[in-house]
């Protein structure tokens, strides 16, 4: 019996590997979506090379495992047991090895992640004035949808000529997207699979998301943090456009949304966020 | 903590000396001999490790204090909250006061000075006590206030803003408001009033007015007269140096319990959440202590018992420590 | 369990044994102070918990494969919702499969049932320090088995905040439906597991250092001790933190405070439930201060015990003892600095990202250690193909696979991508359910002996665990392509997203595979209680193994001992030159030494 | 902690606090207790009315700092008299240790979290509009001031 239980073992290396090999299959297409940003192959660089270099440990260890069990199995194994207590120079081996590893995947990453979250783009020029080469748009969270608000033609958030929609993001492509990002009730995440974008939306925090999105097309948004019971089905959709179809699409929204007056309720959504964004936002003034 | 002593101490290495302390569930078997790690008895080490872990409950319950109030962008002075620092020096007294009796009732005990031992640990309970009381007296301060958090909406508002507005209307338009200041109006029952009532009477008159009459001010001036004439706060002396006033004003909050009308805070809810938090679960153990202490008197307190004055000690200075940090950080900071 | 047996092999105990005891059946078996009573009243009642556990995640499978058809035979529990899983019970189902699996299962598993049970008698005591407080500390435990169990029946149903119950969601009472009384009743059942566990780890740690038998050193500890007692002071040092948490979060409920409502949080466009104040990322913080040294609490005890299981069925010492100590010491110390790997994405500051990335990564070196050890010890070895011993040895394959899963995540930018989907969920089953689990199911097979004097069924043993190992590598490894598709944790219904349409078929696999795996456990289940009262006699020793426990009678009499027990030598002497058996208890003198019973065994 | 355990295991039980107040008498606690007094006072004394004024009152960093000095001090006097850690073996310091630098660490964590949040931080997030119009701010309370 010992044998077959050992070829169990076995069999945890090469299903596990087999199933991601399975998985890489383009046949198969079962594997990170396509990515349609500009640095999300930072992203996938790094995933697929700890898969190579987890893969090499797993394999080795499994490996080891089956092959002990196979070897050194009670019933074919005449040899007496080897009686020791450990050897220090193995020990030694087998820590400096892998933490030599592991620092050098820590350091390895950082600068993705420094990309990816520190080092933000400005939306602002040094003099003040809009940056040009990016789209700001902010995104608000709330259950169990996706507010957005514009800039519109002063390129300004925050002014009267903002332009809203609800879950329906539009973006020129090739153009670096600046997203502040906030949530009005409880905690959401903006996740774009397709960008290798993901950031949760914290209550009282506007928290800067930024991407290049590279091909024209539509994408899922959906909401990767837990917020309540319509949390799996608080789906957005992220279009990118060309930047002729996007100026045409903002067009559109600035002539339907000035031409309703901010107290009309019975609007369409975007015009009834606009209105409650303002009133919020005025929370100051006498009603 | 409180059945410390009636809890099995099977006193390190005494296994087998010690036959005395093994009652009826350890009837009969074999006494087993140890190897122990550590000097002490296993009451005292289970209650330093006990004592280890509040540490971290502390920590966890201060530690929010310290980074919440660091980073709120506005905290009261302890006068907006009517915080006295003087009392908060007192209750400081009055527990190393306690200590120090508890301390002498260990030794007393080791001596087997049992009667000594005893009006020292009835001392130590009367002063926690003491201590308890005055705490009772500053929450009921606090609450007669309205300064506590409540749903929905608290009575401390942050700003004097639309916000706050709505709410003093929302406060005048409720029916016994409402109908006691219009009862003034007509003149029903003001013979009755003192002279601070009917002058209070004036004033919520005026505001009554005020407030449903916008913008004749700006609402910000308009709404912290509001807030000021409620619940009234000493200027301070200078930015950091506090002069404790005497005598506290009367707001017109004090003046009629009923009216408990908004007022604003900068800060302030976030002050009275962690004030009461810190407060409270320091009270609480004040009072598990207050009970084992009460439990200690029932027993004779002679050397026999010096280990349960000392694991009680142990734990009652321990919260006299965390008053010791307390202090400053509520009442000084 | 009762002192009939004690002696019945009887050296030197003639004059232990007579004295009978007579209390009350409620004393004995309800009541009882008595450790090994009180381990198995945790043994039962968790198992009994990881049933109900094991038939939510069904539940919870089930709608992740076929999202709002009726659930067949479980679903006539709801049968009021035609036995559809509705979004609002998903949510709840989520997060209470997971509460009952950790809170009620998995942490007192470990440390009440095994660590009650072991701790004495491995040390060679006769009981806990404290007795009384052990008690309490099982009884802490119903009035959250009745909060937890309750919160399903009443208004608004059970919590649905997640088992990480992050705020606001957790706190506004608008947000969600199970946000009313079934939230405060999930703190409040928190709360009360937190206090049990905390009397049992100041209790354990008295122990351990107390009352060691003469010559039991602290490096002649068996691991299992020195993980029980690491683990108890995790708990102790981070329990405390998240009681704390959860005070605050109550009174946020209740009394509404603003510890972490921030100013201007809306429900509905609703004004502020509260004036707030507070910062949201605050409760994630102080609950992953715990509950990141939690996870450890988790596994440290099952790789304890798989290393004395390793090491007794290979026949062979543990491949270095010390290093394996300073790793779970190392593993310890570091658990207390990694916690912000939970919230990377979670809007935390990116710097403190990156510090608590580097931590992250260097926790995976502990654990390298103890991997590699485990597969030192085999080496060389006598390998026993013993039931225990493949669950065991399916640990260390299974942790393997899990803690690499961890390193993906601990890379901060692939955690960017991989964050909340179905990746974490394959990474914390793996180290959870095949880790754990696994590890848990060894012990019992192993110390079933010890704890009802018969052997469980090896045959059906080996059934049972080959079709749990099956099944569960079906279920959960598949997870990882899942994740790596993004598909998202804790959905209702994912296939409305085109992106995740394709996936369908494999979440169908999977889920019968979990069906599988919950049916095959009633092998278990037979196997467990038909041993219990028919299975062979145990003796003393069934497994030639070298603990204190192994020398006492089975199952031990009130007091454990028929002897004093006296330790010569750490517990992993098999196969020592020094004697002719392949096995060394630690008990026995060596040859030139008197025989035990004399002052022997005190130095050092 | 295995090392201190084993050094200690064999200094007899009684050789710790086996209590016979052998520490020099009462006295040394009412010293203690004056100092704890002498030291509430002196903390209390930064909030300014005691007879010498406190000599930075424009500077509250400091008085914050003196006060938790002060704190520190008494609870050391407490720890290490009242408590008896002053006659205990080392294992006082297995405890206190790492319990101390838990604490210290949770704390220092939270800081560029939850201690900064209204301020911009790395990343350049910052607190979100809805939470500025309805939090209190500085101005407004130098506003407050002016009206009173
Ligand atoms: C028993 C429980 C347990 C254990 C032991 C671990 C172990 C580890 N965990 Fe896991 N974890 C959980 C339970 C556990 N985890 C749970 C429950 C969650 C989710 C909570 C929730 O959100 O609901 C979680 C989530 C989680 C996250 C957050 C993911 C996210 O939400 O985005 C991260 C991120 O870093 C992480 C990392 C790790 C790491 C690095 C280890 C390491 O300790 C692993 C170390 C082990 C090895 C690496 C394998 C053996 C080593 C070798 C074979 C040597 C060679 C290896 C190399 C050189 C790489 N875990
Ligand atoms: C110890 C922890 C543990 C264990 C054992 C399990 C076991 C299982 N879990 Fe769970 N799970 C979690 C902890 C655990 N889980 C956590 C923390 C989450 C995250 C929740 C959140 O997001 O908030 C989660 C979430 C989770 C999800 C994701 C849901 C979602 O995000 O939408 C899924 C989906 O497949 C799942 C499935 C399963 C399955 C199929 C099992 C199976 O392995 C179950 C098998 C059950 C058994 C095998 C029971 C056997 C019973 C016995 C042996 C008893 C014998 C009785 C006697 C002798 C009396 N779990
Ligand atoms: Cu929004 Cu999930
Ligand atoms: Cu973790």
């Amino acid at each position: 019996m010992g044998r077959f239980w050992s070829l169990l073992f076995l069999t945890v290396p090469v299903f596990g590997v087999g199933v991601f090999l399975w998985g890489m299959d383009p046949r198969v297409n079962i594997q990170l979506p396509v990515d349609v940003s500009e640095s999300g192959h930072n992203i996938d660089h790094l995933y697929f090379f700890i898969l190579w270099l987890t893969g090499v440990v797993f394999i080795a260890t499994e490996g080891a495992l089956f092959w002990f069990t196979w070897k050194y199995g009670a019933e074919s194994n005449p040899a007496p047991v080897k009686y020791m207590h450990g050897s220090h120079s193995l020990e030694i081996v087998w820590t400096i090895l892998p933490a030599v590893t592991l620092l050098f995947i820590a350091i390895y990453q950082m600068n993705a992640w420094a990309d990816s979250k520190m080092r933000n783009p400005s939306a602002t020029l040094a003099n003040g004035d809009p940056n040009p080469d990016i789209t700001e748009i902010e995104v608000t969270g709330r259950q169990f949808e996706w507010r957005l608000r514009y800039p519109g033609k002063d390129g300004k958030l925050g002014t009267s000529d903002d332009l809203y929609t609800v879950n329906d993001i539009h973006v020129p492509v090739n153009k670096m997207v600046l997203v502040q990002l906030k949530a009005a009730d409880v905690l959401h995440s903006f996740f774009l699979p397709n960008l290798r974008v993901k950031q949760d939306a914290v209550p009282g925090m506007r928290i800067p998301v930024w991407f290049k999105p590279m091909v024209i097309g539509r994408y899922d948004l959906p909401c990767a943090e837990l917020c309540g019971w319509g949390h799996y089905k608080m789906k957005g959709q992220l279009t990118v456009e060309s930047e002729a179809d996007f100026e045409a699409w903002s067009a559109r929204l600035d002539k339907e949304q000035s031409t309703t007056t901010p107290g009309v309720s019975a609007a369409a959504p975007g015009a009834a966020a606009k209105g409650e964004a303002k009133s919020k936002g005025e929370g100051k003034s006498e009603e | 903590m409180a059945d410390q002593h009636t809890l099995h101490d099977r006193g390190a290495g005494a296994a087998v000396l010690d036959n005395s302390d093994h009652g009826d569930d350890h009837g009969g078997h074999l006494q087993l001999e140890y190897h122990p790690g550590l000097p002490l008895k296993n009451s005292k080490l289970i209650v330093w490790l006990f004592l280890s872990t509040e540490i971290m409950f502390f920590a966890g319950l201060i530690g929010t204090y310290i980074v919440l109030r660091f980073g709120a962008p506005v905290w009261p002075q302890i006068h907006e909250v009517h915080l006295d620092e003087r009392i908060g020096a007192f209750n400081t007294f009055v527990l190393i006061c306690s200590s120090v009796t508890i301390v002498l009732a260990l030794e007393a005990s080791k001596v087997n000075k049992r009667g000594q031992a005893k009006a020292l640990v009835a001392l130590t309970l009367a002063l926690g006590a003491v201590f308890l009381g005055v705490k009772m007296y500053e929450y009921s301060a606090k609450f007669a206030h309205g300064i506590y958090p409540i749903s929905p909406h608290s009575q401390i508002y942050e700003k004097p803003d639309y916000y706050y507005g709505s709410a003093v209307r929302d406060r005048l338009n409720d029916p016994e408001v409402a109908g006691r200041l219009n009862d003034f109006r007509k003149g029903k029952d003001v013979a009755d009033l003192t002279e601070e009532q009917r002058r209070g009477f004036r004033e919520l008159d005026e505001i009554d007015k005020a407030v449903r009459e916008p913008r004749k001010n700006g609402p910000v001036d308009l709404y912290l007269g509001v807030s000021e004439k409620v619940l009234p706060t000493e200027e301070e002396a200078s930015s950091s140096g506090r002069v404790a006033p005497l005598k506290k004003p009367e707001g017109l909050n004090d003046l009629f319990p009923w009216l408990k009308m908004p007022f604003v805070i900068a800060g302030g809810n976030l002050w009275a959440s962690t004030y009461f938090l810190l407060t409270g679960f320091h009270a609480l153990h004040v009072l598990i202590g207050l009970i084992v202490f009460g439990l200690m008197l029932l027993m004779r307190l002679g050397p026999e018992d010096a280990h349960v004055i000392e694991n009680t000690g142990l734990y009652w200075h321990f919260v006299d420590l965390v008053w010791i940090f307390l202090f400053p950080l509520l009442y000084l900071f | 369990m009762s002192t009939t047996t004690l002696g019945s092999h009887g050296h030197e105990a003639s004059h232990a044994a007579p004295h009978a005891h007579t209390g009350s059946f409620l004393s004995t078996y309800v009541f009882s102070k008595d450790h090994k009573v009180i381990g198995i009243q945790f043994l039962f009642s968790t198992l009994l918990w990881f049933l109900v556990g094991g038939l939510l995640a069904l539940a919870v499978r089930w709608q992740v494969a076929y999202p709002w058809s009726p659930m067949p035979i479980l679903g006539n529990l709801f049968r009021e919702q035609g036995g559809q899983i509705s979004p609002e019970f998903y949510t709840m189902l989520v997060t209470m499969h997971a509460t009952v699996m950790i809170f009620l299962v998995i942490i007192p598993i470990l440390a009440g049932a095994f660590g009650n049970f072991l701790i004495p008698l491995m040390i060679g005591a006769d009981d806990m320090a404290f007795p009384t407080l052990n008690m309490l500390s099982y009884w802490f435990m119903w009035p959250a088995f009745i909060a937890f169990g309750s919160s399903f029946f009443v208004q608004g149903g059970a919590a649905a905040a997640g088992w990480t119950s992050y705020a606001p969601l957790s706190v506004l009472t608008e947000a969600a439906p199970g946000s009313h009384m079934g939230q405060t009743l999930w703190l409040i059942g928190l709360t009360c597991v937190g206090i049990s566990s905390m009397m049992g780890s100041v209790n354990y740690m008295t122990t351990i250092i107390q009352m060691r038998a003469p010559g039991m050193t602290m490096f002649r500890l068996p691991l299992t001790i020195w993980a029980m007692f690491i683990t108890a002071i995790l708990q102790a040092f981070a329990l405390p933190v998240l009681t704390a948490a959860g005070f605050m979060q109550l009174m946020d409920r209740l009394l509404h405070t603003g510890f972490f409502i921030p100013e201007g949080n809306t429900v509905n466009n609703a004004l502020p439930a509260m004036a707030g104040g507070g910062q949201a990322l605050l409760w994630q913080h102080l609950f992953w201060f715990y509950s990141h040294p939690a996870v450890y609490i988790m596994i440290l005890p099952a790789m304890g015990m798989v290393s004395d299981i390793i090491s007794c069925f290979s026949r062979k010492p543990i491949f270095g003892y010390k290093p394996m100590v300073y790793s779970i010491a190392g593993i310890a110390g570091l658990g207390f600095v990694v916690w912000g790997h939970h919230m990377f994405i979670s809007g935390m500051n990116p710097a403190l990202g990156m510090t608590f990335m580097v931590s992250t990564m260097m926790i995976a070196l502990p654990s390298a250690i103890k991997t590699f050890n485990w597969l030192g010890t085999l080496w060389g070895g006598k390998i026993q193909f013993t039931t225990p011993m493949l669950f065991a040895m399916s640990f260390v394959s299974m942790f393997i696979i899990g803690g690499l899963s961890g390193i993906f995540m601990a890379a901060t930018p692939v955690d960017i991508f991989i964050h909340d989907t179905y990746f974490i969920v394959a990474h914390f089953h793996y180290v959870l359910f095949a880790g754990t689990a696994m590890g848990v199911f060894g012990a019992i097979y192993f110390w079933f002996p010890k704890m009802f004097g018969r052997m469980m069924n090896e045959f059906w043993g080996k059934v049972h665990f080959f079709l749990t190992f099956v099944f569960l590598n079906g279920t959960f490894y598949t997870m990882h392509i899942l994740g790596a598709n993004g598909f998202p944790r804790r959905y209702a219904d994912h296939y409305h997203l085109e992106i995740f349409k394709h996936l369908q078929p494999l979440n169908i696999v999977m889920t019968w595979s979990a069906i599988c795996m919950v049916a095959s456990q009633s092998i278990f289940i037979a196997n467990f209680f038909y041993s219990m009262f028919f299975g062979p006699k145990a003796g003393r020793n069934p497994w030639h193994a070298n603990g204190l426990e192994w020398q006492a009678p089975s199952p031990p009499g009130h007091g454990n001992f028929d002897f004093q027990p006296i330790v010569y030598r750490g517990p992993y002497e098999y196969g020592s030159p020094e004697t002719t058996a392949d096995f060394y208890p630690q008990t026995q003198p060596p040859p030139d030494e008197r025989p035990a019973g004399d002052d022997a065994g005190h130095g050092h | 902690m295995s090392d201190t355990m084993h050094s200690d295991s064999h200094s007899a039980m009684d050789s710790g606090h086996g209590g016979h107040g052998s520490h020099g008498g009462n006295a040394k606690y009412f010293y203690v207790f004056f100092a704890l007094c002498a030291l509430t006072l002196m903390s209390f004394w930064t909030s300014g009315d005691l007879l010498i004024p406190w000599p930075f009152r424009g500077q509250p960093a400091v008085g914050r700092a003196f006060m938790m000095a002060v704190s520190c001090t008494k609870a050391m006097l407490v720890i290490m008299f009242f408590m008896h850690l002053k006659w205990e073996a080392n294992w006082k310091y297995v405890l206190t240790i790492p319990a101390g630098m838990m604490s210290l660490f949770l704390m220092l964590m939270l800081v560029p979290d939850v201690g900064l949040r209204m301020n911009l931080r790395t990343g350049n997030a910052g607190p979100s509009q809805e939470r500025v119009a309805r939090a209190a701010s500085p101005e407004q309370v130098k506003q407050l001031g002016e009206i009173r």
